[in-house]
C-alpha cells in the first residue's frame, strides 16, 4: 500500500497524480456546493466551458509545450469538432433519445473529423518550421473559419441538403442545421459539467499516457534536439505529426462539449482571438506543463468574469495582468520574491519548482 | 511560476466560494417597498461594452440609461434599477452575462444588443420565464426558433427578413428601373439575414438585380473597390447596403473616387453614418435608407430625445440608443398597464408582460402605433428617407 | 481595362499592407520577435493624426511629423517597459507580452477616444489621375502610397547598409551575442529598431487611414495580420521581401474578390499562403537557413 | 573479411569549395579506428555524411554490403549507424534514463493503440526497455542519475549519456565524435575503459574522432588522417605516429 503510494508521487508520476487529484477533487467540491449550498448561476455558467477551454488548452499545451511547435490556429480545429458534434446531434436528435449517448457519439464524431482534418493539413505543414508554420497554422485557422462561414446545411424528408455561399436550400419542414454566418442556431444542449470534466480526464489519461510511453518520449526528443533525434532513428515528421493529430482531435472534442453546450453557436466565435487565448493559456501555465495548464486556464477564463464590476476597465485590467504575470514569472528578482513569499504561504514546502 | 498559479488558484476559490454563498438566491423579484407606492424594477440588458462593436452597446447602454433617469426623477410609480453587462457581442459572453443578471435578480430585461448574443441566451430568458424586449438583435432567432415560439421575447426593431422584404417593396414601388448591385457583410448575422431575403424578395417582385456577389468578410472590411468596379462594371445604378454605416461610409467614399455615382440604398443600420465624426456629409447625399428613427425628425418626442442624449452624453443618438430608449418606455408602459405594484405575483410578471405586449400600441421615438405580434416581432412603418442637403428627408 | 482596374486597387491595399509589413519584418529581423502590437501602434499613430489635423487644425505634414514622433516614442516605451526584461525570456512569453501590450493599447484607445469610428480626414490629397478617358483612374493617394512604399524600402536598405546603426542591426540580426562582444550596445539597437519600426507604423497609419478613412480602436489589428501574413509570405526579415509580400498580397486578395469568390477571398489568399510556403518554406525572398552540426 | 562500413571516393563541396575529397575507408567488424586530422581537416564532415546530415557531393557508401546511398538520417540509424556529436546534442529537458529509452526505437514493438489503451503489449516492452536502458546507464556510470534532467549532467557525464544513447540503436558501427573533449585525464581513462568494454560487449565497430592522441594511440587498431579534406595516411597508430606527412601536418608547414 505505501509502495503505491510511493509510486504515484515518485517524480515520475507526480505530476500525473496531481493533475487526477486536483481535478476530481475540483469536481467532487464543486458538485456538493452545487447540491447543498447553491450555487450562482454565474459559476454555473462558467463551468462547461472552462472544461472546453481546459481541453482546448491541454491539447494545443501538446503541439507547444510538448511538441515544441508554435500553432496560433488552433480554434479552427475547436471549430471543426464544433460544428461536426452539431450536425451529427441534430441529425440523430430523434434517433438516439438518450442525451448522454447522443452526446458520446457526437463528441466522437466531432474529435475524429477533427482529427482526419489534423492529418491531412499537418502532412504538408509540418515540413515547416518555427514562425513559418505558425503562419501556416493561422492561415489553416483563418480558412476554416471562412469556410464554415459559407456553409447551409440542413436535412428534411428527403435527406441531407447543402449549398456552399449561398443558401439555395428549400427545405420541406425540415430543420437548418447550419446557416452560413448564423452558424448552428437552435442546438439541444447536451452538454453538462460532469461529461466536461470526463472529456477532461480522458484527455489527461491521452496526454500522460503519450507522455510515458515511446511516442511521447519520441516527441519530446524531436522537440528538444531535431538532429540529435534524427540520429537515433526518430522520423520528425512522424513524431510531430502524431502530436498534431492527437491534439487535434482533443481540440474537436472540446469543440463539440462547447458547442453542444449552447444553444447557438457562430463560426466567427473561432477567430484568431480564441486560438490566441489558448495560446496564453499554455504560456501562463507553462510549456509543457499540464498541471499549470489547468490552473491558468481556470484563472484566466474566471478572471474577466470577476472583473465585470470594474466595466468598462475591465478588459484593460486584464491585458495589464497579462503583461504584468509575463513580467514577473520572467523577472529574476520578482522570482526570488515570489519563492521567499511562497515559502512563508507553504512552510512544509510541499511545492517545489 | 507554480506557486503564483497556486497563489492565484487560492484567491479564485475564495472568490468562487463567495460566488457561491450569496448566489441560488434567483430571481426572487425584492422589491424594495418604498413607502411611497413606488416600485423599483431590476431591468437588465447585455450588450458589447468592448472589443470591436462596443459602439452598439454603448448606445444602447446611454440611452436606456437616459430613458431610466428621465422615469426614476419624474412622478411615475416605476422605477428602474438598471444594469448593463459586457456580452462582447458573443454567446458565450452572452451566456455569462445572463447569468450575471440573473444572479442580480434581472426582473425585466433589454435582451441583447447583437444577434449572435441574443440568440445564445434566447432559450435561457425563455426557461426562467423573463420578459425581454431587444432594442437591436434583429435576428428572427432571438424571438422564435424553427420549432418553437419563445412568448416572452420581443423585438423592437425590425427583423432581418423584414428589412430585406420593406427594402425589395420600396425598390418595386419607387426604384423599379433601376439596376441593382449589392454589396453585404457575408460573415455578419444581420447583413447576411436582410441579404439573403432582399435577393429572394427581388426574385419574387422581377427587380432586376445585376450583382449580388459584392461579399466582404470582416477582414477584409477594408477595400471595397473590387465590389465597386464589378457593380460598375455590371452597369447597376443602384447600390444596396444591407450593413451598417462604418463601412458603408468607406463605401460612399471609394465609389466618390472611382467616379461611380449610383443611387445608394441602405436599411436601418445606416442611420448614424451623417454623424460619424468627420464624414464628409456630401458623399450621403442622395444615400436612401429605410430606418424607423431619424435624429432630425421634427417630432416633439425625437427632438427631446435627441436633445436630451446629447446634453447627457455629448452626441447625437442613433438608430440603437433610439431603440433602447423605446424599450424602456414600452417596458414601463407595459408595467403601468398590467397595474404593477409592490407585491406583484413574479411568476406570472412574463406572461402579463407578454400579453400587454402583443395587445397594446406604444408611441416611440421610433414610430407610432408600434403593436406586436405573437411572434415577438415589431410592427411598426420604416420610414425610406433620403439624404438630402446633409439632412434626412422623407422620401414617400 | 477593368482588369488594370483591379491591378491598381490591389497595389494600393498591397503597399499599405507593404508599408506595415516592413515595420513587422525589420523588428523581426533584430529582435527575433513577433511584435503583435504592432497593429495598434498604428492606431495610435493614426489617432494622433487626426486629433493634430481636425482639433488643432494643424497641416497635414506637421499632423504626420507629429504622428511619426508620438508612435516613435509609444515604441520605445512599450519596448523599454514590456519587452526589454524579457530579452532572456522565451519567445513566446515574448509573443503573449506582445498580445497582453495590442489589448491594452486597443482598450486604452477606447476609454480615451470613444468606440466610435471616426472618419480621417483628407489630409494629404483627395484627387486623383484619370486615364484612357476616364476609363482609369488612379488616385493620388495610391501613387503616394506606393512611391512612399519604396523610398522607404530604398531608404531603409541604405541605412542598414551604410550607417554605422544599420550595421549594428545587422550585426544583432546575425548574432546578438557575437555583436555584443564587439562592442555593439545590444539594447541601443533594439530600442532604435523599435523607434523606427514605430516612426514607420506612423507613415503606415497615415497612409492606410488615408486610403480607407475610418478610425477605430480596433483598426490596427486586421491589417495588423494580414501585414505578417505579407512578411512571412516575402520572407520575413527581409526588407524587399516585406515589400513584395505586401504588393503580392493585396493584388492577390483584390483579384480573388474580383474573379473567384468574393465570399471566399480570405480562404482563397491563406490558401495561396500556406501553397507558396510549401513551395519556398522560407517565404519569397528568405534567406534559407543553414544548419550547422 | 568484408567490412562493416566502407567507403569509396567520397567528397562533398560547399558552393564550390571542397571540404572532403577522394575518401576512401574501411572499418571492419569489432575494430576501432582512429579518424584524425588538424581542425578543420573535414572530420565532423564525414561523420555528417554517413549519417545523412549533409548528402555528399560524390562517392559511395555501403553499410554491411548495403549501398547507403539513398537512406535518410533515420533510415541510415534504422541500418545500423549510430554516433554522437561534436557540441553535445541531448534531449536536455528529458530525465537521462529517457534519452537512452528514446534511442531503443529497434526495440519498440507496440503501437499507439497499446500506448493509449495500456496494453499488456505495451507494459511487457516497457519493462523490457527499462531493464535494457538500465543496463547501459550502469555500463556508463550513469545509473544513480537515472531521473535527473540531462541538461542537469556534469560534463562528462553529457558525454557519457549520448554515448550510451547512441548505443541504445543497436548499432552495427557506432561514431564517437570526440568523446573525450573536455574530460579529465582520470575521465579519459575511464572512457577508454568504457569504449573497450563496450566493443566487446555488444560486439561492435567504433569509428572515433579525438584530438586527445594519447587516446587515439591507445584504443585505435587503425587510424585514418584528414588533412584538408583528403586523405594523408592510414595505418596502425606506431606507422601514424611516425609518418612524416602527419607530423609536418600537425607541427604546420
Amino acid at each position: 500500500m505505501k509502495n503505491i503510494f510511493a509510486d504515484l508521487f515518485s517524480k515520475k508520476n507526480r505530476s500525473r497524480t496531481i493533475s487526477f487529484l486536483m481535478v476530481t477533487c475540483a469536481y467532487i467540491l464543486i458538485e456538493v456546493i452545487m447540491n447543498t449550498v447553491g450555487m450562482s448561476r454565474l459559476f454555473k455558467s462558467l463551468l462547461v466551458p472552462t472544461c472546453c477551454y481546459i481541453i482546448l488548452a491541454l491539447s494545443l499545451n501538446l503541439v507547444v509545450g510538448i511538441s515544441g511547435e508554435l500553432s496560433l490556429g488552433h480554434a479552427g480545429f475547436m471549430a471543426i469538432g464544433a460544428f461536426s458534434a452539431v450536425i451529427v446531434s441534430g441529425l440523430t436528435v430523434s434517433s438516439i433519445t438518450n442525451d448522454i449517448l447522443r452526446l458520446v457519439v457526437s463528441a466522437a464524431c466531432g474529435s475524429i473529423i477533427s482529427g482526419i482534418f489534423g492529418f491531412i493539413i499537418s502532412v504538408p505543414v509540418l515540413k515547416l518550421s518555427g514562425d513559418y508554420l505558425a503562419i501556416v497554422t493561422l492561415a489553416f485557422g483563418q480558412i476554416i473559419k471562412s469556410l464554415i462561414t459559407n456553409i447551409y446545411l440542413g436535412f428534411d424528408a428527403n435527406g441531407i441538403q447543402m449549398s456552399f455561399v449561398t443558401n439555395t436550400l428549400s427545405l420541406e419542414g425540415g430543420k437548418m442545421l447550419l446557416s452560413g454566418p448564423m452558424g448552428a442556431t437552435d442546438t439541444a444542449k447536451i452538454s453538462n459539467f460532469t461529461s466536461g470534466f470526463v472529456m477532461i480526464l480522458i484527455t489527461l489519461f491521452v496526454i500522460y499516457s503519450m507522455i510515458n510511453s515511446r511516442h511521447g518520449r519520441a516527441i519530446m526528443s524531436a522537440r528538444d534536439n531535431r538532429i540529435a533525434a534524427e540520429s537515433i532513428g526518430i522520423s520528425i515528421t512522424r513524431t510531430k505529426t502524431l502530436a498534431f493529430v492527437v491534439s487535434s482531435i482533443l481540440a474537436g472534442m472540446a469543440g463539440a462539449l462547447y458547442a453542444l453546450n449552447y444553444s447557438t453557436l457562430q463560426p466567427a466565435k473561432f477567430d484568431f482571438n480564441t486560438s490566441i487565448l489558448a495560446l496564453v493559456y499554455v504560456v501562463f501555465g507553462g510549456l509543457g506543463n499540464i498541471n499549470g495548464t489547468i490552473v491558468s486556464t481556470v484563472v484566466l477564463y474566471v478572471l474577466p468574469e470577476l472583473l465585470r464590476s470594474l466595466q468598462d476597465y475591465r478588459m484593460l485590467i486584464y491585458a495589464i495582468v497579462l503583461i504584468v504575470v509575463m513580467q514577473m514569472t520572467n523577472s529574476a528578482k520578482i522570482k526570488e520574491l515570489m519563492e521567499k513569499l511562497g515559502k512563508k504561504i507553504f512552510k512544509k514546502g510541499e511545492v517545489k519548482e | 511560476m507554480k506557486k503564483l498559479l497556486v497563489v492565484l488558484l487560492a484567491m479564485l476559490c475564495v472568490l468562487t466560494l463567495a460566488g457561491c454563498s450569496n448566489g441560488g438566491s434567483g430571481n426572487g423579484g425584492n422589491n424594495e417597498p418604498a413607502g411611497d407606492g413606488t416600485v423599483t424594477v431590476k431591468l437588465g440588458g447585455s450588450g458589447p461594452l468592448s472589443g470591436d462593436a462596443k459602439v452598439y452597446g454603448e448606445a444602447v447602454r446611454n440611452a436606456a440609461q437616459l430613458a431610466v433617469d428621465e422615469i426614476n426623477a419624474s412622478d411615475s410609480k416605476i422605477k428602474f434599477d438598471f444594469k448593463m453587462e459586457d456580452d462582447e457581442a458573443d454567446g458565450e459572453k452572452a451566456v455569462s452575462a445572463y447569468s450575471t443578471l440573473f444572479d442580480w435578480g434581472m426582473q425585466v430585461s433589454l435582451f441583447t444588443v447583437t444577434s449572435g448574443s441574443g440568440a445564445a441566451v434566447a432559450a435561457s430568458y425563455d426557461e426562467d420565464g423573463i420578459f425581454a424586449i431587444t432594442p437591436s438583435g434583429s435576428s428572427t432567432a432571438l424571438v422564435y426558433t424553427d420549432s418553437k415560439n419563445y412568448p416572452g421575447n420581443f423585438q423592437m426593431c425590425f427583423t432581418d427578413p423584414n428589412q430585406g422584404v420593406a427594402s425589395a417593396d420600396y425598390m418595386a414601388a419607387n426604384l423599379a428601373d433601376k439596376k441593382i448591385a449589392i454589396i453585404y457583410k457575408s460573415d455578419d448575422v444581420y447583413s447576411a439575414g436582410v441579404y439573403e431575403k432582399f435577393v429572394a424578395e427581388a426574385a419574387a417582385k422581377n427587380l432586376n438585380v445585376v450583382y449580388k456577389d459584392g461579399a466582404f468578410t470582416d477582414d477584409s472590411s477594408t477595400d471595397f473597390s473590387t465590389q465597386l468596379t464589378a457593380a460598375k462594371d455590371a452597369g447597376a445604378d443602384l447600390v444596396f447596403l444591407p450593413i451598417y454605416y462604418q463601412p458603408a461610409s468607406l463605401i460612399l467614399k471609394q465609389a466618390k473616387d472611382m467616379d461611380y455615382a449610383p443611387v445608394f440604398f441602405g436599411v436601418d443600420g445606416m442611420d448614424g453614418i451623417l454623424t460619424l465624426e468627420g464624414f464628409d456629409t456630401s458623399l450621403a447625399e442622395g444615400l436612401y435608407l429605410l430606418t424607423p428613427f431619424a435624429a432630425d425628425a421634427s417630432d416633439e418626442a425625437t427632438v427631446h430625445f435627441v436633445k436630451a442624449f446629447q446634453e447627457k452624453y455629448g452626441e447625437v443618438p442613433n438608430q440603437f440608443a433610439a431603440d433602447a430608449y423605446d424599450c424602456v418606455y414600452a417596458i414601463k408602459q407595459a408595467l403601468e398597464n398590467i397595474d404593477y405594484k409592490e407585491g406583484y405575483a413574479t411568476n406570472g410578471l412574463c406572461e402579463d408582460l407578454a400579453a400587454q405586449f402583443t395587445s397594446m400600441t406604444f408611441n416611440g421615438v421610433t414610430g407610432e402605433n408600434m403593436t406586436w405580434a405573437e411572434n415577438g416581432e415589431v410592427s411598426k412603418a420604416p420610414k425610406a428617407v433620403v439624404i438630402t442637403n446633409g439632412v434626412y428627408v422623407s422620401a414617400d | 481595362m477593368t482588369f488594370l482596374t483591379y491591378l491598381i486597387s490591389g497595389l494600393a491595399l498591397g503597399s499599405v499592407y507593404a508599408i506595415i509589413a516592413l515595420g513587422y519584418t525589420m523588428v523581426y529581423g533584430i529582435a527575433k520577435m513577433l511584435n503583435f502590437a504592432h497593429g495598434d501602434i498604428i492606431m495610435a499613430g493614426g489617432y494622433v493624426a487626426f486629433y493634430a489635423f481636425s482639433k488643432f487644425g494643424l497641416p497635414g505634414y506637421l499632423c504626420i511629423i507629429l504622428s511619426i514622433i508620438f508612435s516613435t516614442i509609444l515604441g520605445v516605451i512599450i519596448e523599454r517597459l514590456a519587452y526589454k526584461p524579457l530579452r532572456a525570456a522565451s519567445s513566446l512569453s515574448v509573443l503573449i507580452t506582445a498580445i497582453g501590450v495590442s489589448y491594452f493599447l486597443q482598450n486604452a484607445a477606447q476609454l480615451m477616444f470613444g468606440s466610435d469610428t471616426k472618419i480621417f480626414p483628407a489630409m494629404l490629397t483627395d484627387g486623383s489621375l484619370k486615364l484612357f478617358n476616364g476609363q482609369l483612374t488612379i488616385s493620388y493617394l495610391t501613387i503616394i502610397t506606393i512611391v512612399t512604399c519604396i523610398i522607404i524600402m530604398v531608404g531603409l536598405t541604405t541605412f542598414i547598409n551604410k550607417t554605422k546603426i544599420g550595421k549594428a542591426m545587422r550585426a544583432c540580426a546575425e548574432d546578438k551575442g557575437a555583436a555584443q562582444l564587439m562592442g555593439i550596445n545590444l539594447n541601443t539597437t533594439i530600442s532604435i529598431t523599435f523607434a523606427i519600426g514605430s516612426g514607420l507604423a506612423a507613415i503606415a497609419a497615415v497612409l492606410l487611414c488615408s486610403t480607407y478613412p475610418s478610425l477605430s480602436p480596433t483598426l490596427g489589428s486586421m491589417p495588423g495580420i494580414k501585414a505578417f501574413t505579407a512578411a512571412v509570405f516575402g520572407g520575413i526579415g527581409s526588407i524587399p521581401g516585406a515589400l513584395l509580400g505586401g504588393i503580392l498580397l493585396g493584388i492577390i486578395e483584390n483579384l480573388t474578390k474580383a474573379y473567384i469568390s468574393t465570399q471566399l477571398s480570405d480562404a482563397i489568399v491563406f490558401t495561396v499562403l500556406i501553397v507558396v510556403l510549401l513551395i519556398k518554406p522560407t517565404g519569397l525572398l528568405g534567406k534559407k537557413e543553414n544548419v550547422k552540426v | 573479411m568484408n567490412p562493416v562500413l566502407e567507403v569509396k571516393d567520397l567528397g562533398i563541396d560547399f558552393g564550390g569549395l571542397t571540404a572532403v575529397n577522394n575518401l576512401d575507408m574501411e572499418v571492419y567488424p569489432n575494430e576501432i579506428v582512429g579518424l584524425i586530422g588538424p581542425n578543420g581537416a573535414g572530420k565532423t564532415t564525414v561523420f555528417n555524411m554517413l549519417t545523412k546530415v549533409y548528402r555528399p557531393t560524390r562517392g559511395q557508401m555501403f553499410l554491411d554490403g548495403t549501398n547507403i546511398e539513398k537512406m535518410n538520417t533515420v533510415e541510415v540509424n534504422k541500418a545500423g549507424i549510430a554516433r554522437t556529436f561534436q557540441n553535445i546534442r541531448l534531449f536536455s529537458n528529458l530525465s537521462v534514463i529517457d534519452n537512452v529509452k528514446a534511442g531503443m526505437n529497434n526495440l519498440y514493438e507496440y503501437s499507439f493503440f497499446d500506448t493509449i489503451f495500456h496494453t499488456r503489449k505495451r507494459n511487457d516492452n516497457e519493462k523490457l526497455i527499462e531493464q535494457k536502458a538500465l543496463d547501459l546507464l550502469e555500463i556508463f556510470n550513469l545509473s544513480e542519475m537515472k531521473d535527473v534532467e540531462a541538461s542537469a549532467l556534469p560534463y562528462g557525464a553529457q558525454r557519457r549519456l549520448e554515448i550510451a544513447r547512441a548505443l541504445a540503436t543497436n548499432p552495427k558501427v557506432l561514431l564517437l565524435d570526440e568523446p573525450a573533449a573536455g574530460m579529465n585525464p582520470q575521465e579519459t581513462e575511464d572512457l577508454m575503459n568504457t569504449i573497450r568494454f563496450v566493443r566487446d560487449r555488444f560486439n561492435i565497430a567504433i569509428l572515433l574522432i579525438e584530438h586527445d592522441m594519447s587516446l587515439v594511440m591507445n584504443i585505435c587498431e587503425r587510424i585514418y588522417v584528414l588533412n584538408y579534406g583528403t586523405l594523408l595516411a592510414k595505418g596502425g597508430p606506431d606507422e601514424i605516429k611516425n609518418d612524416e606527412k602527419v607530423i609536418k601536418a600537425y607541427l604546420g608547414d
